[in-house]
This record gives C-alpha cells, sequence and structure tokens, in this order.
C-alpha cells in the first residue's frame, strides 16, 4: 500500500523542492535566504515522512533536530554580521502575555505533559513550554547553569548508550537513563532560546 | 577566458547560495523525471496497525518483559531488542487499561519501538544527533554572549 | 491513497508557492506562509501514523518561529 | 564483502551500526586522527601586520577565548571526520557529514572581522541546504533497497538504488564543505590561527574522499 502511494508523494514533494531551491538561487537578501532554506527543510522532511515505516520516525527526529539547531546558529551569526546583537527586543504587545496567567497555564500544562512524554519528543513540548514562560516573562536566567545541567544530561545519555552496547543485560538501566538525559537536555537547550530573547522589563 | 570568468563568479561568496541553490533544483528535476523509483516491501521496522489496542498506533506486540519481534538489520548485534519495544511503565499500564486514545502518549515514555531504535540499535545516530545540537548552540551562545559583555 | 494523504499533499504544493510568492513580500508574510507547507507535512504524516514525530515537529516548527521572530524583531525594531 | 574500499580488516558493531575498517576507510581515519592530535598539541600561529615602508610590523590581538572555542570547534570537528570515515551506515555518515559542516561554521564564524562572519554566514546557510539532498538521499537510499547498511548495500541481490539517488549524497557532501564551494573557504582563510582552519579543508577533503567510497558501494 505504500509502494503505491510512495513515487507519486515523492513527485509532489521533490517538486515543492525544485520550486524552492529555484526561488533560493534568485533571491538576494540574505533573511529571505534563510527562510527559504527552512522551506526546502520542509521538503527534506517530507521524503523521509513518505517511508513510512518506524524508522522512518526515528530519521525524522535527528533531521528535525539537526534543522533547528542549524537554523539557531545561523540566525545568531546572522545578527552579528548585521550589527543588531545589542539591540532590545520587545514582547509583543499582547496583553494576555504581560499581565494575566496565561503563559504560565500554558506553559505548565507544556511541560507536564512533556515530562509525562519523556524521551526526545516530551522535550521539545517541555522545552517550548520553558521558553514560552522565560519569553514571556522577561526573565534572565543564569546561563551557565542551564548549560552545566545540558553537559550532565549528555553525559547521562552517553552512558547509557555504552550500557546499551556493552552491557545488554541492564537494558532497563539504561532506557531509564537515556529518556531522562535527553529530556533534560532537550528542555535545557530550548530553555537557553528563551534566555536569548533577553526582553527589556 | 571564460574560466577566468567564471571563477571570478565562484570567488565571490555571495554567489555561493544561488549556486547550490540552482544545482540543487537541477538534480530534484532530474529525479523528478527518473521516476517512478522501486519500493521494496520488505523494510526494516515495519509498521503494524491495530485499531482495537490501547496502543494504536505504536502496537508492536508483546507483553511486558518479553522479548517482541522487531525485524532489525543486525539481531546478533543487539540481543536484548525487543523488550524495550514491549515495556510499559507502571504509570503507562494503567493508562493504557483506562482508556483507548493515549497510545502515543505511552509509546512517548521510556519504553516502546521509537526508543527501542533511536537508544537502543541505531544508537549511534542519536548520539551524533545530540553533539550536532550541542554544537550548534556552542555556536550561538558563544557568539550571544560576545556581543554582550 | 487515504484523504489526509491528498490534502497534505495539495498543502505542501500550495504552501511552497504561497512562501515563494509571498504578497506583499515582507519577511513576516515569509514567516506566516511557512506554515502552510508545515500542515502538509503533518497531514502527510498522519496518514503514515507517526504520531510522535508530529508531536515533535509541532514542538520544533513551533520553536523555529520563536527564533525566527526574535530575529526579526531585532531587524526591524529601532 | 568486498566493498571499494578493499575487503574490511575488523567491524565494530553498534547495534544496527556497524563500523568498519577497510584499507581505504583506516588510512582516511589514521589521516584525520593524525591531524587531530596535532591541533590539540599545536600552539595557534600569530598573524603578522607588515607595516610597508617601516621597518616594524603589529602582532593581531586575539583574545584567548576565541582562540580556545575555535581550538574546541577545531577538535569537535576532527572527531566528527573521523567517525564520518570509518561508519558503516548511509544515515549516519549524513549525521557526521553535516557535524563536520556545522564544526566548520564554527571554527570560522568566531573570528571578528565582518568579512569573514559574512562567508560564515553563506557558508552556513550552503550547509544547511545541503543536508536537504542528504538526508534525502539516504532516505531514498532505505525506500528503495530497505536497508541503509553500507555492507548490505554492497551486495548485489537488492535493488538497485537510482543514480540521480547517488548524485543527491555527493551534491550534500559538497554542500557541507568541498570544491567548488571551496572558494568562500579562501575568504575564510583571512581569519588568523592557522591550524583551525587548515582543518576546515581537511575535513571536507575527507568527507569528500570518504563519499566517493559510499557511492561506488551501492
Amino acid at each position: 500500500m505504500i509502494g503505491d502511494q510512495y513515487s507519486w508523494g515523492l513527485l509532489v514533494v521533490l517538486g515543492s523542492a525544485v520550486i524552492g531551491f529555484t526561488a533560493l538561487s534568485l533571491e538576494k537578501d540574505d533573511l529571505h535566504r534563510l527562510l527559504l532554506v527552512d522551506l526546502v527543510e520542509i521538503a527534506s522532511i517530507g521524503i523521509i515522512a513518505l517511508i513510512g515505516t518506524d524508522l522512518a520516525e526515528a530519521l525524522i527526529l535527528p533531521g528535525l533536530v539537526v534543522g533547528i539547531a542549524e537554523i539557531l546558529a545561523l540566525s545568531q551569526i546572522y545578527l552579528m554580521k548585521e550589527d543588531l546583537q545589542d539591540r532590545p527586543v520587545r514582547i509583543p504587545a499582547i496583553e494576555v502575555l504581560q499581565e494575566s496567567p496565561a503563559p504560565l497555564i500554558l506553559s505548565t500544562i507544556l511541560i507536564v505533559y512533556g515530562i509525562i512524554l519523556s524521551g526526545f519528543t516530551g522535550g521539545a513540548v517541555a522545552g517550548l513550554g520553558a521558553l514560552f514562560f522565560i519569553a514571556a516573562r522577561s526573565r534572565s536566567e543564569d546561563l551557565h547553569l542551564l548549560e552545566l545541567a545540558s553537559g550532565l544530561s549528555w553525559v547521562l545519555w552517553i552512558a547509557a548508550f555504552f550500557v546499551f552496547m556493552f552491557l545488554p543485560e541492564y537494558w532497563y538501566l539504561a532506557l531509564m537513563g537515556a529518556a531522562v538525559g535527553i529530556l533534560i537536555k532537550v528542555i535545557t537547550k530550548m530553555s537557553l532560546m528563551g534566555v536569548m530573547w533577553e526582553a527589556e522589563p | 577566458m571564460i574560466i577566468q570568468r567564471i571563477s571570478r563568479f565562484i570567488s565571490n561568496f555571495e554567489n555561493l547560495m544561488p549556486i547550490f541553490a540552482a544545482a540543487c533544483a537541477v538534480l530534484a528535476g532530474i529525479a523528478i523525471l527518473s521516476l517512478p523509483f522501486v519500493y521494496t516491501e520488505d523494510q526494516l521496522y515495519p509498521k503494524n496497525i491495530d485499531r482495537e489496542s490501547p496502543l494504536d498506533p505504536y502496537d508492536r506486540g508483546g507483553p511486558p518483559f518479553t522479548q517482541a519481534d522487531i525485524v532489525l538489520q543486525y539481531p546478533e548485534n543487539s540481543p536484548t531488542a525487543g523488550f524495550v519495544t514491549a515495556y510499559l511503565t507502571p504509570f503507562s499500564w494503567a493508562l493504557a487499561n483506562t482508556t483507548l486514545h493515549t497510545g502515543t502518549t505511552i509509546v512517548g515514555h521510556p519504553g516502546g519501538i521509537l526508543d527501542e531504535i533511536l537508544y537502543n540499535t541505531r544508537g549511534l545516530d542519536t548520539v551524533v544527533e545530540t553533539t550536532i545540537l550541542f554544537i550548534a548552540f556552542a555556536i550561538a551562545s558563544y557568539i550571544f554572549r560576545k556581543g554582550s559583555p | 491513497m487515504t484523504p489526509e494523504f491528498l490534502v497534505g499533499l495539495f498543502l505542501i504544493i500550495a504552501g511552497t508557492l504561497a512562501v515563494v510568492f509571498p504578497r506583499p513580500k515582507t519577511y513576516l508574510v515569509r514567516l506566516i506562509n511557512l506554515e502552510i507547507p508545515a500542515w502538509g507535512i503533518l497531514l502527510l504524516m498522519l496518514s503514515y501514523d507517526e504520531t510522535l514525530a508530529l508531536i515533535t515537529y509541532g514542538g520544533v516548527s513551533a520553536l523555529t518561529v520563536f527564533i525566527l521572530v526574535r530575529v526579526l524583531q531585532k531587524r526591524e525594531g529601532a | 564483502m568486498i566493498g571499494a574500499g578493499g575487503s574490511p580488516l575488523r567491524y565494530l558493531e553498534f547495534g544496527d551500526i556497524v563500523i568498519y575498517f577497510s584499507p581505504y576507510t583506516l588510512a582516511l581515519f589514521l589521516l584525520a586522527l593524525v591531524f587531530t592530535v596535532l591541533v590539540i598539541a599545536s600552539k595557534p600561529e600569530r598573524q603578522l601586520d607588515i607595516a610597508f615602508g617601516a621597518d616594524a610590523f603589529t602582532t593581531k590581538d586575539i583574545g584567548l577565548s576565541e582562540m580556545r572555542f575555535r581550538r574546541f570547534m577545531a577538535i569537535a570537528c576532527g572527531l566528527a571526520s573521523m567517525g564520518a570515515m570509518v561508519t558503516g551506515d548511509v544515515f549516519d555518515f549524513c549525521l557526521f557529514t553535516s557535524l563536520v559542516g556545522i564544526c566548520n561554521v564554527g571554527i570560522v564564524a568566531a573570528v571578528k572581522s565582518r568579512h569573514v562572519q559574512g562567508a560564515a554566514f553563506q557558508y552556513g546557510l550552503v550547509a544547511l541546504a545541503g543536508t536537504v539532498p542528504l538526508f534525502g538521499g539516504a532516505a531514498i537510499v532505505a525506500a528503495t533497497t530497505g536497508t541503509l547498511s553500507l555492507i548490505e548495500l554492497s551486495s548485489t541481490l537488492l535493488p538497485a538504488v537510482p543514480l540521480v539517488v547517488k548524485g543527491f549524497l555527493v551534491l550534500g557532501v559538497m554542500g557541507e564543505g568541498m570544491a567548488p564551494f571551496y572558494a568562500a573557504k579562501a575568504e575564510m582563510f583571512r581569519a588568523p590561527g592557522a591550524p583551525y582552519v587548515i582543518m576546515c579543508s581537511l575535513s571536507s577533503l575527507l568527507i569528500f574522499l570518504r563519499v566517493i567510497e559510499v557511492v561506488l558501494q551501492m
């Protein structure tokens, strides 16, 4: 069943890639280029999704993470290159965001659901919650502490990986370590983004 | 003469992205012309969907703490593959017994087919990928901090 | 072919065109139009029952918007 | 199996991802290893500005934190290219390659010069766009043959990988850092700090040599 529609799906996704790349080759403005690169990333996720097995899903997650990580680094390089680093960012002047408990409730829901999910997806969901909270509350957190937490959780995750490979009989321990490690790692990375908003009070 | 002009065009790094994008567009166009591609039906980690199961899109079989059958490339390299898939935490076991609609939430927990692939059989992928995340954030936060001394 | 699959494919193509030819051509319009092909991909994943990838994609695309809006604000802001 | 790079001497298993050392990949691996050790051991050069007409020169001042950061990136880049040299899985190879790409961006992005930063941004854009043919190619390989392992792919029983998909992989690797996109790196070479900048070009040379073996194997 997947085989019948594979080529049709590929036709459309590759077609969108052709259009996106053509636009990219004609674009002159740097920020527009960044947005268009984001567009062609979508096409690559589409090609992976068309495999349609569990493997496809396991390949989509790394693909997504690579994309967002590089976009973050590039946006920062762009700001430095254009000398826009020191400009203040204002929180969108929406009343809901500033005075009400709405961000608190929303981020709590996201963080709780993310921790229940745990693992990779949970990290992204909970991280979104944390990011939303920090960005809305215009609070500056300690960058070093977050980086330390993320580094430690990375070590936890690597240790779990080696348990899986060399001491397979302790798979249960390794599973818990990996799931928690990657959860903390992704959350802290996403919160770092929130800190970078550095909104003026 | 022409080579000189080409090399001068290439050596301006502003023109780098257009050249690469054009090459990608041409190659994707050729790929479209060479469709259809074969789709091999016996894939690794295939899906089987059981709409009646409480683990709905991710029910890959087996009671907890027994080894489930999953199709991997080198079964001899991962002797414990299949245990992770079948494992349910007590919380998710309770969820599975109450409702039919939390399959994805349950599989998001430690345990489940994706954890099997991401952590166990294809763990090296995830190591590399978290490293990419780490490096990219290191670049971003280094530049960010340099801007505000 | 399920309806989700077909609608997803249609949204991908339509969204790509919307991003490539935004009107008016500003950064913000492009950014908003980027949501259309993203929805197409979400429907594509739904048709293959890839729900965890779907949730992750939802989270990640929201984060991308955060990052890009930050850049836009710095650029457009005084 | 007898691949394009000779028959493997030794396997190292990580679940489904099997790392193998054939004479070809082993040679590339050792090259990357030696250079990474060099980067760890060596002291960075100082760039000199010579004032014309006078018998004087000034040393460009580079901050300690910048040097440390770039050294960290160069070591990470070396490790990533070592991984890319020996991995026996197409998708894993793609991930290692994009890690090399982002490390290269990091090495130059830390430099405080407007011109170098512009080059780093453009190169970063290409590296990001390069992941599209790279991951897309790997995904099509998985769909058409049903496997990602290079050892399986070298057998003749599987359906052939379409030629254009091999092109995707090569183009993706080019995007992550190889000629003709190499020209931009000449701009990057204005960045001071010799061993780190050389790491950029060496790593892209190595991944390009490896992708040839990968493509021939399929």
